[in-house]
């Protein structure tokens, strides 16, 4: 049964320690994800995203920061093990696209080179093999004569050729499982479809399970088959993607896709809006954290935070005192 | 909207040249425009496409090469010293990042009275409920975050209180900068319903930048598309959305992510990226790029023509008006 | 509202909140600079000996109660000689350091905001004059240009140092000038000067009074090392540079003479050089280097 | 890359140009006429008129330039009217034992100052941090004057270690061990102002490196510790230290010029201040004129390697 199973996280929490006291950016996090399956993270910035990222393959900083749960990636426990240990899988098993490819690669070194590294490193290639390898892998990734780019520093490209190369990077020890971060962010609309369309492509063509990191609710309706939403560290709904779009039951769910402005509205359209603003982590109350901004609040959500239950379809869940009622059709809000 | 209109703005043959290590780049290359009382033009494009540089030329914060800005039928490009800085009080930008619009060494009430005390326009007593009534507009509570300092502020603030500097001297145009795409969906709308609302209450006209499609529909009555430094097409929201003429704006709403999984999966994206504005193509500039290009496209530039009443298309081959079909939306509450 | 936003934590998350506190110790420097600059300014009014006062009965005594420090061979009080010799250090240190600012830091600034010719043409006119090894240069023209005086000295240093501000005020403005609330302030109608003032020079502020600390510091060691030269003020004037120098021969005999001076030195030092750092790291001004 | 060349070497042509300028037109800086400033007033009116000859003193200013210049770039300094030498010899024995300390302490200064940074940088605010950065500060608070004179109390005089002190120096054609010995504490006060000076700066570059996303993305490869340190930290940051190792060359030399003195080491310092205690003029204006045209080019040099390091640097 859990053979299918690829990463299981459970009640993963990371803290940090800050000036202003322990700050929960994940806390108690569990889901599972299936071989070749595409998950979508979902979250305003804040959300504990981006954290829970690296928590789950052993990436955050090493300073002021404490994890626990577990998080076990094809039978690798993450929580615990030390940074050598964790090395023997980062890469091959588990590899990492980060948001921004302006900063993500090093400004000094050859984009060869970078790619290179970890073939040499990792797989043990002498330098012609993971030359002739590198170069395949910028092929792959549709970068336009790579011979010649394989020599380019990062700062001779483009943001959209480097994105491209930051995926060469991660996919050059052939990991199982690819996390991206906000892979798309901060490209423009046109590079942005280029770089998922990408993505999707590797995707089925090696076998990979991916986790999509994203605010942008665009980004993963029609590409991951699953979602989840987070909300203050935690997770608040998961299930099947057009569960979550057609049948959520989380208010929060539902504010963040009224409150996106959609291509399709006539101008001057009014936006509903999620009053407030995010909560402050470092004094979260005892209660739901979306309690203060939720108009279905009553006292209960204010002092016992809801745990994550399941709705009708198999697999949907939210963490909801007051959830929404059971939306048979199909529709957006 | 009324009937009578008259231009509040009127630009021709803008533009815009920097000098890269002796290397005359053209931002912006001949832009011409007119923006009526009270009416919100969006401007879309991708980054270095020229359109915040257009804006940032309109209130002469980069000098304008060539062409005319009519503000009430007042050529700024000839006003200097004195009658220039009170031609700026007339117009008021906002910017992208908050936080670095607002200094963060000064109290938000100082900020927001700078350009009263600029002008010294009016007494201290006039200037104290002057300030509290604009905070207070905003959503700001002057009494309590009035001594503030702007660093203690979290983005989607900040933008609140960079409207309520820019209203102080009740500008009649008002240029907004990509002043939403720093913030996360939620504070989005906020800030983008607050704008509408201040829009109707002081009578402003406005000037909307931006990358997102999805929010340049929702806010503008007109839209304008630019690529390379040109206006390629500019017309009415509804229309432009619904029936692009240039081949661009229709790749460009192809690549805009809807927030639906039912969405159609466009199979056609842009490819490439955008040449370099040092050395952009003959004839017409998205030639390069273009499926329908032909010798013509390379030799010749195309002129702006009508399409349909107010819809202007610079194309030599402009898309047949046809309607799209529209992806269903339910509207709920 | 809590003055604790999410965003901000967010940026916690990636990079941990760098401010430190002032701290005791930044307090304790402070005090060690009022002391001295108080003894310097009002030495003569002070209790304290005459520190030109030869006393042959009382040749190379150690420390003691009568003379706190002891004396030198000639009989003269260390400790006198020592307040008297910090107006020396400080005078020099301070004066050349606000030559350099006085002329420095304003075209620093300018440059920065202005950008464009203006810019392009003094910055280059100062990267020369930086190329040009200072030290070496002073030490030229210190040597020629006799008799030695204190306001020589200032002039020279002070000199030397201008393309060292103006290089340190223009980064620092340049990093602040480039910010949207400046150009913020143009699009309210703000004159250049109100630009200046109110929304350069605050952000600013931290790295000049930072520089100018380590800078002043630089200056005094520069100082001793022109005294050691032969190249400061002339003997019996006493500054901390010359006492060292003057002990260092009869060291054997009796090292309370060079001791207490370098220590009043490097005391001083500590304590600006501190102050300086904790200033910096305090406004976490990152991107200026010093 | 060539364009940056090119243009930092025209800047190099021009910074040459104004040295020399300010070298040959510090004679006319100072009272008095040039003659009897460079011979003193004891001079007599012979003397003075080979001098007027030899310098075209009686041709009008920008002339005297050029012949000044011409006989600097055929290696001709002048020849000492104190001593009866050729300045050019002069500078030509002295200059050696300059770059001997200078480059023994760049060596110990790097090697200690590379590996504590890196130490420093991996856990900051740690204990080893902690100690490193109070020891730093308060080197950095020590003038180099004050430093020798400590060593030689110790070292020399109550440790007794011979060929240490004041007066021992040694050629190194002579010994070199006894030359290294001679050269010791010099080299090791050097190189202490210059640790503290690079330790400091590639620590803070290091910290800042540390947490760059780029430096989270060579983990994410799975690649050693070590590895990112040296080939992904290390390398970014090279470009701040060398930069430091530039700006303080120049007052290396002056540092050097101190405790040569103090050590009577005949180099250019311990040269340049028995010059000016003479009123030596030619030999002065060769010493600063050879230092200041030495300092740039270093700094040339630097510029180069960054540029090497750092593609970044030439392309904007």
């Amino acid at each position: 049964m859990s053979d299918d199973k690829l990463l299981i996280v459970k009640d993963l929490t990371t803290t940090f320690a800050t000036a202003g006291g322990d700050l929960p950016a994940v806390a108690g996090v569990s889901f599972d994800l299936a071989r070749n399956e595409t998950l979508g993270i979902v979250g305003e910035s804040g959300s504990g995203k981006t954290v829970l990222s690296r928590t789950i393959m052993g990436l955050q900083p090493r300073v002021n920061t404490t994890v626990s749960g577990s998080s076990i990636i094809d039978g690798f426990e993450v929580v615990g093990a030390s940074e050598n240990e964790k090395r023997t899988i980062w890469g091959t098993e588990v590899a990492m696209v980060f948001q921004d490819p302006m900063t993500s690669l090093n400004p000094v070194m050859r984009i060869g080179k970078q790619i290179d590294e970890a073939l040499r490193v990792r797989l043990g290639m002498n330098r012609k093999d993971a030359k002739a390898r590198a170069i395949e892998l910028l092929e792959l990734v549709g970068i336009p004569s790579p011979v010649q780019r394989y020599n380019a520093y990062p700062g001779q490209l483009s943001g959209g050729m480097r994105q491209r190369v930051v995926i060469a990077i991660a996919l050059a020890c052939s990991p199982k499982l690819l996390m991206a971060d906000e892979p798309t962010t901060g490209l423009d609309v046109t590079i942005q479809a280029q770089i998922l369309n990408l993505l999707d492509e590797l995707k089925g063509r090696l076998k990979m399970s991916v986790i999509l990191v994203t605010h942008d609710l665009g980004v993963v309706a029609t590409r991951t088959s699953r979602i989840a939403v987070m909300y203050a560290g935690r997770i608040v709904e998961t299930g099947t993607t057009r569960d979550v779009f057609y049948h959520h039951r989380m208010p929060y769910t539902r504010a963040l896709l009224e409150s996106s402005p959609k291509v399709a509205n006539k101008s001057h359209t009014r936006l509903v809006t999620i009053p407030g603003r995010p909560p402050n982590l470092l004094s979260l109350s005892d209660g739901c954290s979306f309690a203060p901004r939720c108009k279905y609040a009553t006292d209960q959500c204010h002092l016992v935070r809801p745990e994550l239950r399941p709705s009708i379809e198999p697999g949907h869940t939210f963490a909801c005192w007051n959830p929404l009622p059971i939306n048979a059709e199909a529709t957006l809000p | 909207m009324s009937a009578i209109r008259t231009p509040l703005l009127r630009v021709n043959d803008l533009e815009v040249t920097f000098y890269v290590h002796g290397h005359a780049v053209s931002a912006v290359s001949g832009v011409s425009f007119e923006i009526m009382e009270g009416e919100t033009l969006g401007l879309v494009g991708e980054s270095g496409c020229g359109k915040s540089t257009t804006g940032k030329a309109l209130m002469r914060i980069v000098e304008p090469s060539k062409g005319t800005v009519e503000l009430e039928g007042v050529d700024i490009t000839k006003e200097s010293g004195k009658a220039l800085r009170s031609a700026r009080t007339r117009m008021q930008m906002i910017f992208q990042d908050p936080i670095s619009s607002l200094n963060p060494r000064r109290r938000v009430k100082d900020i927001v009275a700078e350009p009263l005390d600029c002008w010294k326009s009016v007494t201290g007593v006039e200037r104290d409920t002057l300030i509290s009534d604009l905070l207070s507009k905003v959503g700001i509570d002057p009494s309590v975050y009035g001594n503030r300092y702007a660093r203690q502020f979290s983005g989607g603030q900040c933008q609140r209180i960079s409207i309520a500097r820019s209203l102080a001297m009740r500008p009649k145009l008002l240029i907004c900068d990509e002043m939403v795409s720093a913030l996360d969906v939620s504070v989005q709308a906020q800030i983008l319903n607050l704008l509408e609302d201040l829009k109707a209450e002081y009578g402003l006209t406005l000037l909307f930048i931006a990358h997102d499609l999805a929010v340049v529909k929702n806010v503008s009555d007109r839209v304008a598309v630019m690529y390379l430094g040109k206006i390629c097409e500019i017309g009415p929201a509804d229309t432009l959305y619904e029936s692009p003429a240039h081949p661009y704006t229709e790749f460009l709403l192809g690549a805009a992510l809807e927030a639906d999984p039912d969405s159609p999966m466009h199979s056609q994206t842009l490819e490439g990226e955008p040449p370099s504005p040092m050395n952009p193509p003959s004839g017409c500039r998205f030639r390069t790029r273009c499926p329908n290009a032909t010798q013509k496209c390379a030799d010749e530039e195309p002129l702006p023509q009508e399409v349909a009443p107010n819809h202007l298309v610079s194309c030599h081959y402009p898309l047949t008006i046809h309607h799209k079909s529209a992806t269903p939306i339910t509207l709920e509450g | 509202m809590s003055s604790f936003s999410l965003e901000e934590a967010a940026l916690m998350v990636e990079r941990p909140e760098k401010s430190e506190p002032l701290g005791l110790f930044f307090w304790i420097c402070v005090f060690w600079i009022g002391l001295n600059v108080f003894g310097a300014i009002f030495a003569n009014i002070l209790p304290i000996q005459n520190p030109l006062n030869e006393n042959f009965n009382a040749i190379n005594v150690g420390p003691g109660l009568h003379h706190l420090f002891g004396t030198d061979d000639l009989g003269r009080d260390i400790f006198s000689r020592i307040v008297y010799g910090s107006r020396v250090s400080i005078t020099v240190g301070m004066g050349a350091i606000l030559i350099g600012f006085g002329v420095g830091a304003p075209l620093g600034m300018l440059a920065a905001y202005r950008r464009g010719r203006f810019d392009s043409y003094l910055t280059t006119i100062m990267y020369v004059l930086l190329a040009f090894p200072a030290i070496i240069a002073t030490i030229a023209v210190l040597s020629f240009w006799t008799p030695r005086s204190l306001f020589k000295i200032i002039v020279v240093i002070g000199i030397a140092s201008i393309p060292l501000v103006y290089r340190v005020i223009r980064t620092a403005t340049l990093s602040v000038a480039t910010k949207d609330y400046v150009i913020a302030a143009k699009v309210q109608g703000a004159t250049d000067r109100r630009i200046l003032m109110k929304e350069l020079l605050p952000n600013i502020a931290p790295i000049a009074v930072s520089f100018f600390l380590i800078g002043v510091a630089t200056v005094i060691t520069l100082e001793g090392a022109l005294a050691f030269l032969g190249l400061s003020v002339n003997p019996p004037t006493p500054s901390w540079g010359n006492m060292i120098n003057e002990a260092r021969t009869v060291l054997t005999q009796n090292v309370w003479l060079a001791f207490f001076p370098s220590l009043a030195l490097c005391l001083f030092l500590i304590a600006l050089n501190f102050i300086g750092d904790r200033i910096r790291s305090h406004f976490d001004v990152t991107e200026v280097k010093l | 890359m060539l364009r940056y060349l090119t243009k930092r070497l025209m800047l190099l042509v021009g910074i040459v140009f104004v040295i020399s300028v300010g070298s040959f037109y510090l004679i006319h800086l100072l009272p008095g006429n040039p003659a009897t400033v460079i011979l003193g007033f004891g001079a007599t009116p012979e003397a003075k008129a080979i001098l007027y000859r030899q310098l075209g003193l009686s041709k009008p200013i920008y002339l005297q330039y050029f012949v000044w210049l011409g006989n600097i770039l055929h290696g001709n300094l002048g020849v000492s009217f104190i001593s009866q030498t050729k300045v050019s010899s002069v500078v030509r024995s002295a200059l050696p034992i300059d770059a001997e300390i200078i480059i023994l302490s760049q060596i110990m200064a790097f090697a200690a100052a590379i590996p504590t940074a890196m130490r420093s940088a991996r856990k900051p605010d740690g204990i080893v941090d902690r100690v490193l950065g109070a020891t730093s500060f308060t080197l950095l608070s020590i003038p180099p004057y004050i430093l020798i004179v400590v060593l030689v109390l110790f070292i020399s005089i109550k440790l007794g270690v011979s060929g240490t002190g004041p007066s021992a120096y040694v050629s190194l054609g002579t010994d070199w061990i006894t030359n290294l010995e001679s050269l010791s504490l010099p080299a090791f006060t050097l190189a202490t102002v210059s640790f503290v000076v690079y330790y400091r700066v590639l620590r803070s570059d290091l910290i800042a490196t540390l947490q760059e996303e780029f430096i989270t993305m060579a983990r994410s490869k799975g690649i050693s510790q070590r590895r990112i340190m040296w080939r992904h930290a290390f390398r970014p940051s090279a470009v701040a230290l060398l930069g430091a190792a530039s700006v303080n060359i120049g007052g290396l030399l002056a540092a050097g010029f101190v405790v040569q003195y103090l050590l009577q080491i005949p180099g250019l310092g311990y040269t340049l201040i028995l010059a000016i205690n003479e009123s030596d003029f030619l030999v002065v204006q060769g010493i600063v004129l050879t230092v200041s045209v030495l300092v740039v080019a270093i700094n040339f040099f630097f510029d180069f390697v960054i540029n090497m390091v750092d593609p970044r640097i030439s392309r904007e």
